[in-house]
């Protein structure tokens, strides 16, 4: 355990920002609070290490940096311009094939979601994904997607720059291997095992050697993300900085 | 020219079956347009429309949907955002009554740019591979077209709406609207055959003759017509003028569980509003 | 992240044979960049550009042909607007020194939307028939590829220019730039691998935080590097600051007729300023 | 003869007013006082009739309604919302065929101009498109242009909204049929006759029966021009207000 008590949603963020090391433009999309943190977080370790990370958050008008409208942060991806970008999944299969859309047979549905959101392009041509999936499970973590909102890989001949580099779920962290078409488990959450992993996956995944413990943040991470992020963060989402960083 | 009118001849001006492109929550949705148009979806005066979300839908189109107003509605997502599923969006479609063609944003995007441009497609990046082009017949995968081995590449046929609609915080007597950094309300105007806007206040000036103003500025060529609606956005916010009421849709999304919930929730905040029994 | 530097630094930035994408002398044209790059090509230091107007060229144009920096030029006119003939244009042309790719105007704001949106290529109406399509082995006639039987449509490759390059009244201290109702500077900046600003002044504050100073805004990430130049559109005027010289203009049109008049207006008005003598 | 004195320019300006009657958009381009006058005096005229007509002036800020960069005028050509624009030609022949980019055979030019700017593209969408060519002589109007910059008629499967319905040049007036490819010359300006207007034309063309002299602006027209329009176009136009209406 670590020396400060911290929430869940600070496991993942800190999970998510060391993820993000390196990248230089990190664009967060609607209804995403803890990638948004994550990103935040990230920009503010880059800066202490003297470099610059842009951070483009499109709900809301705080480090909203788009003025050509809806299109932008798609054109602006296109560019080539936006490094990361988290990607969440009613659905997910062991292929990163990912579902927005429902379940059941389309269009005779039993169970609608939302839709499938600029998914089906962003996972072509931003270069690091990162999926997401807070409730881990085998409901969640499919042998195979009902709908292909996205597919996790393409043909050699289709132009995709981007795609899936990393699962982050409520109980683990998977990197995805495109050539192999498979997840491989990187490490557990604190007080998660491999087999409590492996009996709520749908799918098969691979293993490192040796399957550690998800980092946790330490007592000066903590502080800078309550400190420093969670002001921030209050600016687009209120109510996630009240409840996760007594914010607001 | 642009015609100044009120909220319900501007209602009035949508037919039956017609194409409509609404601008998501966030992006300054008329709501008390919205609440208009259905007050003459229950009269039985419109009926069947289609409704394009640009590029996502949320508490308006649940509301059309739930009205019984939309016949087929052409969506990147809808969603009530933080507030939850879009209760009787999820209803109509598990139930089959709702016709979808399920879009993703940067195809929306693209298609109306198709009609800004006055072209029958655009080609889109991304796509092959997603069910969505399975299901799209109008879509089309062709092999790189340029002939320079660029591969297969996804083209989307031009949508041109009959009407696009939205809220502004404000027209000038001449008729151009203010609409600052959305611009896709400009894309979506200028791609559709007509935009009905309606504002929160008119102003005495031309916003054309100030550089900065104009910047923001969709020009009134665009504009059919402008209603005045105070709090036309309510309960969704409007950029600089007042937030969105949380509340009021969290209340919604909870009410709108039922057709019954729903009902109610009509007859409490859109049928008590000022009708239009007599309108043609 | 936006650097802030000098104009010779900026100048600096660009290298032998780049793809220069220059907006029309009516568009916040950056004289004082242009003749600091003129400068640099009189010292060896750059050549053979490829310059792209968009769409059109003048003044600008004419000065970096005259003094021989562009190898080939895509444009859809070069003129002096009411001073006549771009003289240098005109003789390069009828010398054969100059490689022409000869466009139309909505072709080069297609193309480069088509970068814009990281597509490669976007059809245009019209076109066909015109003797531009014979000579642009690269743009492509295909037959409706929807199969809609639509017709032919002329395809054009997206344009990529290494540089954009433009003059603005302002900026902020984190590189935002105002462009107010020249979006084409924006769509010129998004297509562009790299935008280089001159402007009159940089102020302490963030055009993002004000609605209204937002809409006329480009983003600081498509900037990478930002000059003060004063009266840096000069001859050539700027929105709502200094008119267009038109003296100078059309004593330009009358003293560039010749090889020699323009090594004399070269003299008195661009090896005059300041130098880069030590530069890279 | 008028009863009031005019100038060459005012009797232009007035012909092409007239060709604008019942258009609803007209769009004037660079460089182009005298079809901007017309413009403005076409407008000026409907709203006597309580017509609404719409300028768009794209050189300068005034009478410029358009705020989405240098595209907008095209893109709102091809929606269908511009009725009329004017193009000139450094040659123009029977066919409509327009060269605005110079004269022998391309890229080995003997004589270069500016060049085609849009009108590859506006002579396509544009219903009403009114050529302009000041100078009348066989020099100008010529058999066959050298380079086609715009060509005046389209095979049937070419989608062709728009194209040349009429020519204006400083001798006559003539029309344009796209079925039959050719010029019908309909007036002649006060002064001109049709044979000479045969001498200086370098292609053939037919007559209507009954070749009229071009209408003259009358007092009343006059002096709306000199009252109302000068003004405008002195914003756009400075130098040709002051040198024809001698305002500003």
């Amino acid at each position: 355990m670590s020396e400060v008590p911290y929430k869940p949603e600070e496991l993942l963020i800190n999970t998510f920002a060391g993820l993000l090391d390196g990248v230089g433009h990190v664009a967060v999309g609607a209804l995403s609070p803890i990638p948004g943190c994550a990103a935040l977080l990230a920009q503010e370790l880059a800066k202490q290490k003297g470099r610059d990370v842009q951070v483009s958050i499109i709900h809301g008008d705080a480090n909203n940096p788009f003025t050509d409208g809806g299109r932008e942060l798609f054109d602006c991806a296109g560019q080539g311009r936006i490094g990361a970008f988290f990607l969440g999944g009613a659905q997910i299969d062991g292929e990163a094939n990912i579902n927005l859309l429902g379940v059941g047979e389309y269009p005779d549905l039993k169970k609608r979601f939302p839709g499938s959101f600029g998914s089906a392009y962003v996972y072509f041509v931003i270069p690091k994904v990162i999926l997401f999936a807070p409730e881990h499970s085998a409901r969640v973590l499919v042998e195979k997607v009902d709908f292909i909102s996205a597919p996790g890989t393409s043909p050699p001949n289709v132009h995709r720059p981007g795609g899936p580099k990393a699962l982050v779920t409520g109980k683990c962290c998977m990197t995805f291997d495109a050539a192999a078409k498979r997840f491989t488990l990187v490490s557990v959450h604190p007080g998660v095992t491999v087999e409590e992993v492996r009996d709520n996956t749908g799918f098969d995944f691979d293993l490192i050697n040796d399957v550690g413990t998800t980092l946790e943040p330490d007592g000066e991470r903590l502080a800078l993300l309550r400190g420093a992020i969670g002001p921030k963060i209050a600016k687009t989402y209120p109510d996630f900085a009240a409840r996760v960083f007594g914010q607001g | 020219m642009t015609t100044f009118e009120n909220l319900d001849t501007l209602a009035r001006r949508i037919g039956d079956g017609q194409l409509l492109a609404l601008a998501p929550d966030y992006s300054w949705v008329p709501m008390a347009l919205v609440r208009a148009l259905i007050r003459r979806k229950v009269l039985g005066k419109v009926k069947n429309l289609h409704l394009l979300t640009v590029p996502i839908g949320g508490l308006a189109a649940d509301m059309l949907i739930g009205a019984g107003a939309v016949g087929t509605l052409e969506a990147a997502a809808v969603s009530l955002g933080e507030a939850g599923l879009a209760p009787r969006f999820t209803d109509a479609v598990e139930a089959g009554t709702l016709h979808m063609r399920d879009s993703t944003c940067p195809a929306i995007h693209t298609a109306l740019q198709a009609s800004e441009k006055g072209v029958p497609f655009m080609p889109l990046s991304g796509l092959i591979g997603s069910d969505l082009v399975k299901y799209r017949d109008d879509w089309k995968v062709v092999d790189d077209p340029l002939g320079a081995g660029g591969g297969p590449v996804v083209l989307l046929p031009a949508i041109k709406p009959d009407v696009a609609l939205f809220h502004s915080p404000r027209a000038d007597v001449h008729g151009n609207v203010w609409i600052g950094r959305r611009r896709e309300l400009a894309t979506m105007a200028h791609a559709s055959a007509s935009a009905l806007v309606t504002v929160e206040a008119v102003e005495d000036r031309n916003f054309l003759e100030d550089e900065e103003t104009a910047a923001g500025t969709l020009g009134a060529m665009y504009v059919t017509a402008i209603a005045t609606a105070e709090k036309g956005a309510w309960p969704q916010g409007l950029t600089g003028l007042y937030e969105r009421d949380t509340d009021h849709i969290r209340a919604y999304a909870e009410q709108a569980k039922t057709a019954e919930g729903f009902a109610d929730y009509l007859k409490a905040h859109v049928l008590n509003e000022p009708g239009d029994e007599d309108g043609a």
